[in-house]
C-alpha cells in the first residue's frame, strides 16, 4: 500500500487500464500536451502518444458525441469535460444519446463511456467553475453516476467505470484532489458501482452523503461524539443507481437522518434519498428528515464573503446533526 | 459508341439494375407504409420519397462489409441497400419487437444494427455527426481501413453538432464522408431561412476539406462523386462533405399538411425529376431493362413487400414486461468487450 | 366565458400579449407560416407579420440564445421548442445562461424569456416525442416552470409568465392539447406563478399531482369516492418555486399522502415534494409518503403494448389510491 | 507627404493618441492584477496582453451611445472604452460589490453593465454569440441603428452556439460583427489542433456574409476592418466576421503555465509584435507623442490604477446576506419593463 491523494489514484486508475487495455484513450480539452488544466492526465501523453491522450477543439457536445461514436467502433472512450460547469452543452449528447443507446436498440448496441469532470466549489472558482450537476444526471435512467469521496473508492470506482458497458458519469471534487490523501493498493482493484459504504457506525443518528461533503460529515461526527452522539456516517458513492437497502439500513438503524451535499436542495440527490426512506422506513424515523444542501441560488458566487456563505463546513454540518441528535 | 454512364463510373450493368431495384423497393415499402397510416393502421410514416437516388448513389459507394453508416430517417433505401429488407422495416413500422432497429421500441425510420454496422439512430437530429466522426476516429486510431458515413438534412447542417463534428474530423483528416441530403425544406422551412449560405457544400471550406454539390436525382452521379469521396477517406486523403440536391416528394411525415406551406405547383414539378423516372429511362435506353423485365422487376418487390407487411402485422407485440429491459447492459463482459 | 380547447387557450394568450405589448414575439421552428406543428401559433403570422413569428433554423440552442439576447435588448421574446424532448440542445443556453443572468450580474440585467414546450407522451411519440424533462430544470435556481393542467390556467399563467421578469419554462402537455375543454373568461386575466390550487376536497388522502396525470387523479378520485374514500387533490401548476404552504396544508390535512407525476421518479418533482414534507410534516403523516411515476426506463418506446405498460393511467392511479386510503 | 496611416483611416490625432492610451491602461490594470495576484492578494487573473490592439482598434469603430457588444473575458481595453475604469476593474479583481461587472459575483474578466448595453458575460465560451444576434435581431424588429458585436476567441469558434448564431445572423442579414481574436492557443492547444481550416475567417462564407483577416496587433488596420464592418451593418448590409491575429503573450490564466506548452523563443518573438510597441513607434514617428508627453501619460495611468487598486482593496466585501439576492427579479414591472 502506499499513501495516495486522490488526484494520484485517478491517474493511477487511467494508467493501469490504458496500459491493460489499449482500446481505452482519453480525450478533452488540454488532456494531452497539457496533462489536463488539473493535471490529472499528466504524463498520458508522453506514455500513449497523441491519439490515445487526445486534445480536443473546444466542443463538449462533441467531445462526447464522438465518444459515443469511438465506443460504438470498438474504442473505450474516457472524455474529459475540463469543468462540470461545462458539461452543459454535451447535455443532449449525455441524455439523448448516451442514455438512451442501449434501450433504443432494444439491447443491440451498447455505450462504454466514462465522463470525467471535476465538479464542486471552495476554490474560488466563482459561478462557473464551482458547481454541482450531478442531480440532473442522476434523474435519467440509463445513465450511471459516480461520486467518489475517497483516494481508494476514486481509483477503484474509475476502474470499475471504465470497464462498465454503460455509460459513466464520474465526478471528481476538485476540493479533493490534493486535500485527501490515504493509503491504496498498488496494481489491480475494482469497487462495485451502485454500493454505498458505512465509513462511520453509530447508532444515534445518520448522515448520509457523498464527496467533499462527507469529509464534513466525518469530522462533525467526530466532534459530536464529545458531546455524547454516535453517528452513522454512510458514503453514497453512487448516486445511480442508489444503494437503495444501504440507504434504508442506515435510516432504520438510528430513525434520524440528515442528508448532506454540497448541490442545491430542491430535487437533489437528496431528495430522493428522503423520498425512498418516506416511502419505505417512515414508521422506523424519529424525526423529521433532514437535509443540509447548497443554497437556492445559481451558482456560487467570486467574492470570498459570498463564496463562504454558500459553502457548507463541518461547523455547519454539526449544528445540523446536533439539533437532530436532540430532537 | 460511347460508355455508358454508369460503366463510366465504375459500375456494372447488373449493379445499376441492382440499384434501381432497391430503389423500387424503398418507393414501394415507403409507399406501403403511407396507406397503412392512412387505413389506421400504423401511427407514423416518415418518407425517404424524391431521396431515394441519392441515397443509392451512395450506398452502392459504400462497402456494407466493413463502412459504419449513421443514417437520418429518410435513409430507407441506403439501410436496404445496408441489408434490411422489406420486412424488417415493416417490422419497425408495426413497432414489433422483431424488428432489428429496435425492436419496435422507436418510430419508424429511426435505423440501427449492429451486426450491419448501422449505428443506432435517435429522433434529436444532427446527434448522429459526431458519432460517425467517432467511427472514424477509431478506424485511425486502430489502423483499419473502414471508412464512416453519415446523412443528415440540410436543415441538420445548422445544428451545432454539425460544426462541431465537420471541425474534428478536419482537423485530424479523419475517413468520415459528411452526406447532405438538401431536399428544400426542414419541415415547413424552406432553405432560404434555414441557410445564410447558398450551398451546405460551402461550409466545407470552414473545416479544411472538400464539399461537392451533386445532383441528388442523378444516382450515377451521386455514385461518382461518393465513390470518389470514399476512395479519398479509405486512403488517408481526409473528409468530403457532399451536398446532394434533393426534393422531398411528400409531406415531412404522416403528420404533416404540406400544402399550408408550399404549392402544388411546385410538387408536381419536382415529381417530374423523380429520380425514379430518371433512373428507368436511363435503364431503359441502355437496353439494361424492358418492359418484361421491368414487370418481373416490380411483381417481385410487391409479393415481398405483401408478404413482408402481412408477417408485421400478424407479428406478436412486445410484452408488457419488457419495458424494463436493457436500461443498463447486462453486466460486464458483455458483447461490448 | 366561452368553452375553449386548451391548445385554444394558449393560443388566445399569445394573441392577446402580442396585441398588448408589441415587444413581444414568438421564435420557433415552423412558428411562422406553418404556425408551429401543434398549430399552437396558428395565425400570427398573418397577423403579425415574419418577425413576430419567426421561423427559425433548426437549431434549439440559437433559439433561446437569441430570445435571450433580444430580451436584452429590450424584446420580449417567446421561444418554442418544438417537443419538450429537443430542450437538450439548448440546456446550457437555459441553464448557464437565462438561469443566471440576473443574478451573476448583480441584478443588472434580466431575462425575460418564456420557452414553451409541449410534453409528456400517450400518443405514439416513443422515445423523442414523448419525454417529461421538467424535473431537470426544476432543480435550477432561476428558473422558473409552469405546467398547467386546464385550459384556464393555460391562458392565465402563459399570459402571468410572458409577463413575468424572470425566465420561465412553460411545459404543455401534449395530450391535453385537444382533449381538454374548459370554460375560459373572454379577454384578459392573470394565474399568479407560483400557487397550486386545491382543485378537489377531500379528507381520506392527498392526492398531489399536475398536467395530464392530474385528471387521472381527478378521476380515480371520483371513482375512488364510491369507495367511500374522498381524495385531496392538489395540482401543482407552478414546479418551480413549489408552492409549500400549499404542499403542506394539503398534507396535514389528510396525513395520506400520493404524489403522480409522469415522468420518472428518481429526483423527480414528487421527490422534492415528498422530501419537503418528510421535513415538515413528519408527524402528521398515517403512511408512508408514496409517489406513482413513469417507470425508470429512458424513454417511452413506440410499441403500443410498451407505451400502454408506461403510461399512467386513471387505473393505475385509482390502485395506488385505494392502496393508500385503506393504509 | 502621405496622409498618416490613422487620418486615412478616418481618425483623428486625439483619437490615436486616446486609443493608445486606452491600450497602456489596459495593459497596466492587467499587470496590476498579476502583482496582485502573486502577492496572494486576488485569486484569479485572466489577461488582455497581447489584445489591447486589437480590442482598441474595435472598440473605437463602436458608438458606445448605442451599439451593444458581448464581449468576452479578454476584452479589457474594449470595456475601458466603453466607459469602465481601472477602479471598476479593480473592484471586480477583489470580488467587491461596488464593481459594477457582476457586485463581485464572477471571476475578474466576466464583464457586464446594463447601462453601458454591455452584455453580461459568462465562462461557458460561446453562450454570448447568439446573445449578441439577439440583439441584432432586436435592431432589425424595432428599426434602430445600433449594431451589436460579439467577440470570442479563435478556440470558441469550434463550439456550435458560433455555428448556430452566424447562420440566423446571416440569413436575416443583421446587423453583428463576430469579432474573433484569434490568439493562437485556446489555453495549451495550438490552433492547428483547433481549427480544421487555416483561418476561422473562412467560416463566413457558409453562412453567407463577409469573412476578413486582420493583423489584430496592428490597431489601425483593425480599426479600418472593424469601421467598414459597422457601417455595413448599420447601413442593411449585414454581418461580418472579422478575424484579428494576435497573440497571447502571457499563460492563459493564473492557473496556467505555458512553459509546458510553448516555448520561451515563440513568446519573445511575438512580444517584438506587441501592438503597444508598434503604437508607440507610430505616434512617436508622427510626432503625435514624445517623452515628455508619454512619460506624463503613464504617470497619469499609475496614479490612477494605484488609486484603484488601494480603492479596490479597502472597499469593504458584499455582506453575506446578498448572497441570497438576484435569484429572481424583484416582482414584475421592474426595470426590464
Ligand atoms: C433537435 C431537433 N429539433 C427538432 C426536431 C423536429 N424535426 C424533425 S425533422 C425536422 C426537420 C429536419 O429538416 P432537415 O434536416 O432538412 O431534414 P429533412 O426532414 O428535410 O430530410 C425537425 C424540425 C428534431 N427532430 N430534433
Ligand atoms: C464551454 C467551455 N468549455 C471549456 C472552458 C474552459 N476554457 C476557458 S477558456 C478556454 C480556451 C478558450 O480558447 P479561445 O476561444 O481561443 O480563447 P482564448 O482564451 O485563447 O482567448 C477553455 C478551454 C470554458 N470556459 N467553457
Ligand atoms: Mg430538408
Ligand atoms: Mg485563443
Amino acid at each position: 500500500m502506499a499513501v495516495k491523494q486522490y488526484i494520484e489514484a485517478i491517474r493511477d486508475a487511467l494508467f493501469e487500464e490504458m496500459r491493460r487495455d489499449e482500446r481505452v484513450f482519453v480525450l478533452g480539452e488540454d488532456v494531452g500536451v497539457r496533462g489536463g488544466v488539473f493535471r490529472v492526465t499528466d504524463g498520458l501523453y508522453a506514455e500513449f502518444g497523441e491519439y490515445r491522450a487526445l486534445d480536443f477543439p473546444l466542443t463538449e457536445s462533441a467531445i462526447v458525441g464522438v465518444a459515443i461514436g469511438a465506443a460504438a467502433a470498438g474504442m473505450v472512450p474516457i472524455a474529459e469535460i475540463q469543468f462540470a460547469d461545462f458539461i452543459m452543452p454535451a447535455v443532449n449528447q449525455i441524455i439523448s444519446e448516451a442514455a438512451k443507446f442501449h434501450y433504443r436498440s432494444n439491447g443491440d448496441w451498447n455505450c462504454p463511456i466514462v465522463i470525467r469532470a471535476p465538479y464542486g466549489g471552495g476554490i474560488h472558482g466563482a459561478l462557473y467553475h464551482s458547481q454541482s450537476v450531478e442531480a440532473l444526471f442522476t434523474h435519467v435512467p440509463g445513465l450511471k453516476i459516480v461520486t467518489p469521496a475517497t483516494p481508494y473508492d476514486a481509483k477503484g470506482l474509475l476502474k470499475a467505470a471504465i470497464r462498465d458497458p454503460d455509460p459513466v458519469l464520474f465526478f471528481e471534487h476538485k476540493k479533493l484532489y490534493r486535500s485527501i490523501k490515504a493509503e491504496v493498493p498498488e496494481g489491480d482493484y475494482t469497487v462495485p458501482i451502485g454500493r454505498a459504504a458505512v465509513v462511520r457506525e453509530g447508532t444515534d443518528l445518520t448522515v448520509i452523503s457523498y464527496g467533499y461533503t462527507l469529509h464534513l460529515a466525518l469530522e462533525a461526527a467526530g466532534e459530536l461524539a464529545k458531546q455524547g452522539f454516535e453517528a452513522e456516517v454512510l458514503d453514497l458513492r453512487t448516486l445511480r443507481p442508489l444503494d437503495e437497502s444501504a440507504i434504508l439500513a442506515a435510516a432504520r438503524k438510528t430513525g434520524k437522518v440528515l442528508i448532506v451535499h454540497e448541490d442545491n436542495k430542491v430535487c437533489g440527490v437528496g431528495a430522493e434519498v428522503s423520498a425512498m426512506i418516506a416511502e419505505h422506513a417512515l414508521f422506523d424515523l424519529d424525526a423529521p428528515i433532514r437535509r443540509l444542501a447548497g443554497p437556492e441560488v445559481p451558482a456560487m458566487p467570486f467574492s470570498p464573503t459570498l463564496e463562504k456563505a454558500y459553502m457548507l463546513t463541518a461547523q455547519k454540518v454539526y449544528d445540523a446533526m446536533l439539533e437532530l441528535a436532540r430532537f | 459508341m460511347t460508355t455508358p454512364k454508369h460503366r463510366q463510373v465504375g459500375l456494372t450493368d447488373q449493379q445499376v439494375v441492382d440499384m434501381y431495384r432497391y430503389m423500387l423497393l424503398a418507393r414501394t415499402v415507403d409507399e406501403r407504409m403511407w396507406l397503412l397510416n392512412r387505413a389506421g393502421k400504423i401511427p407514423f410514416v416518415i418518407s425517404c420519397q424524391g431521396q431515394e437516388g441519392a441515397q443509392a448513389g451512395a450506398g452502392f459507394a459504400l462497402d456494407p462489409s466493413r463502412d459504419y453508416i449513421a443514417p437520418y430517417y429518410r435513409d430507407l433505401c441506403l439501410v436496404l441497400i445496408y441489408g434490411h429488407t422489406a420486412r424488417t422495416e415493416l417490422l419497425s413500422a408495426f413497432g414489433k419487437p422483431e424488428d432489428p432497429n429496435s425492436g419496435g421500441r422507436q418510430m419508424p425510420g429511426h435505423f440501427g444494427d449492429r451486426r450491419r454496422r448501422i449505428i443506432t439512430g435517435s429522433s434529436p437530429v444532427g446527434t448522429q455527426i459526431p458519432h460517425a466522426v467517432g467511427a472514424a476516429l477509431a478506424a485511425r486510431m486502430r489502423g483499419e481501413d473502414f471508412v464512416s458515413y453519415v446523412s443528415f438534412g440540410e436543415g441538420t447542417s445548422n445544428q451545432g453538432d454539425f460544426h462541431e463534428a465537420a471541425n474534428f474530423a478536419g482537423i485530424h483528416k479523419l475517413p468520415v464522408i459528411f452526406f447532405c441530403e438538401n431536399n428544400q425544406y426542414a419541415i415547413s422551412v424552406p432553405t432560404q431561412k434555414q441557410l445564410g449560405c447558398a450551398n451546405v457544400a460551402d461550409r466545407a471550406a470552414g473545416y479544411g476539406f472538400e464539399g461537392v454539390v451533386v445532383d441528388g436525382m442523378d444516382p450515377l452521379e451521386v455514385y461518382r462523386v461518393m465513390r470518389a469521396a470514399v476512395e479519398k477517406a479509405r486512403s488517408g486523403g481526409g473528409p468530403t462533405l457532399v451536398e446532394a440536391k434533393t426534393y422531398r416528394l411528400v409531406p415531412h411525415s404522416s403528420d404533416d399538411d404540406d400544402r399550408t406551406y408550399r404549392s402544388r405547383e411546385e410538387v408536381e414539378e419536382a415529381r417530374r425529376g423523380d429520380s425514379l423516372v430518371r433512373m428507368r429511362s436511363y435503364l431503359l435506353a441502355e437496353g439494361l431493362l424492358d418492359d418484361a423485365a421491368e414487370a418481373s422487376m416490380k411483381q417481385a418487390i410487391l409479393d415481398e413487400v405483401n408478404e413482408a407487411t402481412a408477417y408485421a402485422e400478424a407479428a406478436p407485440h412486445a410484452a408488457p414486461e419488457t419495458l424494463l429491459q436493457h436500461v443498463y447492459a447486462e453486466g460486464g463482459g458483455g458483447p461490448w468487450q
